[in-house]
């Protein structure tokens, strides 16, 4: 069991779920975060102060996948969220323990084996 | 001239003036976040350029005396502007009523633009326009040109104001084109309530528009204001039970579209109309403004805000409708269709297609102008970064911390930088 | 009928109109953001069916020739409402003055049940209630009906508005129950500046709602536009005090409270009382409010934004306190107990308890009838997703990426997944 | 008396009024959100105790019959403040049209002092202010005092209201000191379209400022009107250029800020200059708040909100202007510069100069008298916190889950934590 | 010692909160994410145009805890955010390889054991 | 290759990354959130509603480091993110299996080693 970490940019996101799920990958949880790395600075006027936002607006996903979908997910996110200009981030990939469904309290890969629901 | 008079004017211009930041946080609210600031400042920007392009210029074209296309320079400058009366107010009170019209028109063709046009190039189109194509239609309607002498109704600017921006709006969405995502990603407001604030003030103001139009505090300034009621409140209504007919759900955004497309209707028929009439109005004037909205998004055209739905179709209708509805007894003038003057639709039919067919052709000459000496719209990168920060260098929300302040020492050197990035903007973005 | 009564009741009307936007921002800043477009469209919503179906019937019910009771038909569908004079403006100008009004008094009563009320049961009540409640209670105090005749003071709506929207509140807080999680979990104001926005239009529109009750622009105008000034700002003085000897901090959402519960107090009062008299009221008026506010936290009842306590309680302590404080010296007309007249106070007493008794009961049967036909609420699963997204099918803020378009040759099957979800939300959620 | 006036003068005033929660948004839309709601009570708590005690006491020093210099007790707790006729209005009306200045005028300050001046010391300090300082400087030029008898022309508002205030702000950033992070750390807005939400609602407001000032509906108020359009229309104009130029973005935080300075430059010019002057002087009045407010930011001084900078050089501008531009054919009466009277140059120059002096002198004293008696400022660990929280126990935004409800039952306890947490704050954070 | 990943329902962080510190857990960071699994998505309107909600409001919670305290949290978050509805979320483990203090320095046990403060 | 997650207080967030771009570490991914500690909890009213709000602002970071770069890391921010005061927060360290550059696809050292950009 993996938990894939990756930083992407917010306008990828639409393509990079796409890409997940048809990559077959059914859980993922994002959240926006801001980053810094090699990317341009922008300078920002506010009536007389300038500022370097060194900070740039990204999106991470956090995926726990079982240890055949690592790359298939890896090279999922590789294809979509990639421009090819600098800023498009990075993929962390990180050793699990232990997982857990809260619903059922099914664990390890029961707990990220898809259920069949109605939509 | 009298006090009274007055009195209800200088009201019904500053609720005018009102509704172009109205206009800003209806349109605003409706972008994404990342260019908030840039739709905003699209409206904003007509609050001060414009004004003044119009108050020197082309308040003249439109309202000094002239022929039958256009006005002359005697005003220009605001010579001969003064006290003196002008009907019931001065002179320069009408100009400045006026002037308010002259900036919120302008300020509605952007919602079919925003995420995209580049702001230097917006600004020198609206600044063209203004003055090349909504000046001289103003004349011909109001300023005693041709479509006055015509017999065409617009009480308070169904062609002048809402045909016309909204026949630019669509000829600038297909010239400056969708944008990059549009029709491949989901584009949402992202606050519904700042475009409900837009939607109430627009209403507020929209008494000044329509009742102000009157020009005077008399019973016309009473029916027409309380047909700006009725009319959109009969929208709004038949609007939310189309939305529970067909799916299930009133929607707020639609909500807010239907006081807009109410007040666009019952514009060029305000002062004309009975109020039974107005609530007939109301109710006719959703139905080709709904389904437009839905069926628009289904097309290749980019009208991000919808200003064609909303305006073009509320206002061709609404002026098409005066010529149904309106009323002698009430307007204790022109009569319409139902009042036994059945020419009169034709009449309305032949002023919207004159301004649709003039508005069109002015506008795609200026923006095809325009675009051979600058880029009109920003490139695909900066569209992902938004317009904020590339166009305006600043972010509507910021969480505060983490930016770094340039020190006055380091200033030259982050004025370099600055001036890399913004020139980069400025430049071909 | 003159040109300057006209021109300040047309800006009046516009005042009270904008005060139900005004309201939707005081409401919605105040619950949760998952259910703030609900909020704010159980306001919007007035603005277009009840505005509808107040001008077709409810005025008339209201306001024409009829018993003690109730007025007549005679006014249905706006016949005979028209340019003609009614006091200093013309008859269909009193109408849509009036019709804010109509329009806004339900919308009050949405604050005792947001964030689980279903939306059309919700239409559909405050459709009922502003014909078979609110209709009758105006009809009694200022359609010549018998309070009027027993001699009851309301200057701008104390009991009509007010205590009627409070009771209805009440009763719908009973009625439709608790959220679930009230009383357990902390359910808190999303965006407060949205609340003191409301509060700030709110002010400023109810400069309409009282002077414009003057129904023209004379001195007894601007004596109520001055007691509508001086009364709020000494609640706002005296409950910061409250707050500062109480806990050392005086809030916002208080301030903003505050504001609210001073303009209601004074609102019967406006056009009857001295100055002095108006900072009088609004010191007194801020204390029952004030504790009650406390009080009710600690009880059962999920009067989710205090209507009764700042609507009722400040409505009927502002009716009674008329009857204290009405002075011949500067209303031209009614005494009160400091003028020599002790019996108003019972007069105004009566009245309250006669809208609060009529209110009550006929919210009650008006709920319970409608509650054999559909579910008055949504279910609690529902409560957790949210009302905007079930309720309305969009929200208020979204970040804009991640959400995924439909196109339109799926659009059929995501019709269908939309039928699913809504006709869900439509049906018993 | 006439009712076109009142009508008129009701309208003013409330523009007026609503000019306060307006400047809330404009000052709270660019603070950062953990101080928001602190910044908007600053000046909401205007709109309480400042109005009463302006009512009960500061009214009547500024505006009853006395000397010179201040007024007298004539019209104390509103004593003969009647419905008699104060020009073409009731006096009680003529005396809220003055409170609604009373209450914006010691809000402005607020500004300079914002993110860290304590809320209780903060209070304390304009109530003093109103009476100690506002009176008495309404007095010299509208109450019949010295600046009045020098023949100092002050439209709405250019000395005694901007410079006046943005005096005493300049003072108070200076007593209170800057804020900790001030210079090493980036502090930017929060909420920009807030901010241009206070910006648009000021300008509507301030319409009433101005051609209110007429106190009537006549001429006059149309002219002031008009130059209260054009002037700012210019300003913004103006400024667009100047950002452009400089730096090739024009900034949505500039353009509020440009139509802010355009306004406050015109105010004390609105009803003596004509229209193309009003042009002229927007265009002049931008450009020392302009490079003001860039030299500013790199400056020890921190005046956060940059109430010298537009208002006080704004205001100075405007008055020296208005001596300049002063034109008898159109305002009727006194001349300036250009129409052949230059004394009324150095008239102006000097009543800002002594206004300065004054206004600058008295602050001082009142801070340092309320220094010895609290602490005007919290302390670094609560700057980090933020204000809402620690000087108001509430939040702007919030989440919504995770705050736990205090039951009934653990009230007293959880009062004691609260009374530690909050007697801290309301004793030397 | 182990750092506990839980994703629950924005509703019951109220509860899940509550539980932790009755199970005397007392330090926890959290963060408003956004997730997708098996729940039913929402599709929203907009004007004319309609959008499947692809995700859904959830709650990020982040427990670093010694190893003793691992199974105890575990319950705590289990019974406290289940609902039994499709969308409960899911708990990872992940394995921790130190933890610091950053008030004193203080490192791995120490510096996840509550200190006295007068709250 | 280590993972570096620091919970600091958000006023001090300026500082760290000052400190951070010292220390040379160029990429950094911060989100905003909320925790809970030993902090004194403040007491909020809301009308008559008293809360307790058990949770603080934070400012969340993490960084994806080779191995010699996680002293000079921690380092810098215990010295910039430190107050002294209940509350300062926590460093985590977690392993990190694999890290990938979406840009380029570079894997581990290589995918965290700047490149040269013209900011
Ligand atoms: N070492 C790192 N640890 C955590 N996040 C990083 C790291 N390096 C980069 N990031 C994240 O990735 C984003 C893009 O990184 P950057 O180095 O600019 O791009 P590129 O990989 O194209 O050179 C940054 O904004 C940041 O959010
Ligand atoms: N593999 C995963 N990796 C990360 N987050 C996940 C994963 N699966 C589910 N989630 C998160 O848990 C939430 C609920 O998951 P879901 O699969 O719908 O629930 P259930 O566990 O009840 O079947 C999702 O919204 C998402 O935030
Ligand atoms: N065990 C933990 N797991 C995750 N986050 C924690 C943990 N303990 C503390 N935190 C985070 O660190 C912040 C400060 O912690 P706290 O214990 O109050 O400070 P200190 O380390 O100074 O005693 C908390 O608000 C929370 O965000």
């Amino acid at each position: 069991m993996k938990l894939i970490v990756a930083i992407i940019r917010p306008e990828q996101l639409s393509d990079v779920l796409e890409a997940l799920f048809h990559a077959d990958v059914r859980g993922v949880t994002i959240s926006r975060v801001q980053g810094h790395g090699g990317e341009i600075e922008h300078v920002e006027n506010y009536r007389g102060t300038s500022v370097k936002m060194a900070l740039a607006e990204k999106v991470r996903l956090e995926i726990g996948v079982s240890n055949h979908f690592v790359q298939p997910t890896i090279d999922a996110i590789l294809s979509a969220a990639r421009t090819g200009e600098v800023g498009d981030g990075k993929i962390l990939v990180l050793p699990i323990e232990k997982i857990y469904r809260i619903r059922t309290g099914e664990q390890d890969q029961d707990a990220v084996t898809p259920v069949h629901s109605d939509s | 001239m009298n006090n009274a008079d007055i009195a209800w004017m200088l009201v019904a211009t500053a609720l005018v003036l009102l509704m172009t930041p109205a206009l800003a946080f209806f349109y605003g609210g409706l972008v994404r976040s990342k260019n908030v600031l840039n739709t905003m400042m699209m409206s904003f920007v007509a609050l001060g350029p414009v004004a003044v392009i119009w108050a020197l210029l082309g308040y003249s074209l439109a309202f000094a005396p002239g022929n039958g296309a256009i006005g002359s320079l005697a005003f220009a400058g605001l010579r001969g502007v003064g006290m003196e009366a002008h009907g019931a107010i001065p002179h320069l009170l009408f100009m400045a009523f006026q002037g308010t019209f002259a900036i919120i028109t302008p300020a509605l063709i952007s919602g079919a633009v925003v995420e995209r046009m580049r702001f230097n190039a917006y600004l020198a189109f609206i600044l063209l326009w203004v003055v090349g194509v909504y000046a001289p239609v103003a004349h011909w309607v109001w300023g005693g040109g041709f479509l006055a002498t015509m017999g065409a109704l617009d009480f308070a600017g169904g062609a002048v104001v809402h045909v016309n921006a909204a026949t630019a709006a669509l000829v600038a969405a297909v010239v400056v084109g969708p944008r990059k995502d549009y029709g491949r990603h989901a584009m949402l407001p992202h606050n519904v309530p700042f475009a409900m604030l837009g939607a109430g003030l627009l209403w507020f103001g929209w008494f000044g528009f329509n009742a102000g139009s009157a020009l005077s505090a008399g019973p016309t300034a009473a029916l027409a204001f309380t047909n700006t009621l009725l009319a959109p409140a009969t929208t709004l209504a038949v609007w939310t039970m189309f939305d529970l007919f067909r799916g299930g759900a009133a929607t707020a955004v639609g909500a807010a579209t239907a006081i807009v497309v109410g007040l666009v209707v019952v514009t060029p028929a305000a002062g004309y109309i009975s109020p039974l009439s107005a609530i007939a109005m109301g109710a006719l004037g959703a139905i080709p403004s709904y389904f437009a909205l839905i069926y628009r998004a289904k097309t290749k055209l980019d009208d991000s805000l919808d200003v064609v739905a909303a305006h073009g179709l509320g206002g061709a209708t609404g002026a098409i409708l005066t010529g149904v509805f309106a009323d002698a007894a009430w307007s204790g003038g022109p009569s319409g269709l139902i009042d036994g003057n059945p020419g009169q639709v034709l009449t309305q039919a032949a002023s919207v297609l004159i301004v649709l067919a003039y508005s069109g052709g002015a506008t795609f000459v200026i923006l095809k102008v325009l675009a051979l000496m600058m880029p009109l719209r920003i490139t695909g990168r900066v569209e992902g970064v938004g317009l904020d920060v590339t166009q305006h260098g600043e972010e509507a929300y910021t969480a505060g911390d983490g930016a770094i302040l340039v020190k006055p020492k380091e200033a030259s050197i982050a004025h370099g930088v600055a001036d890399v990035v913004v020139s980069e903007s400025g430049g071909g973005l």
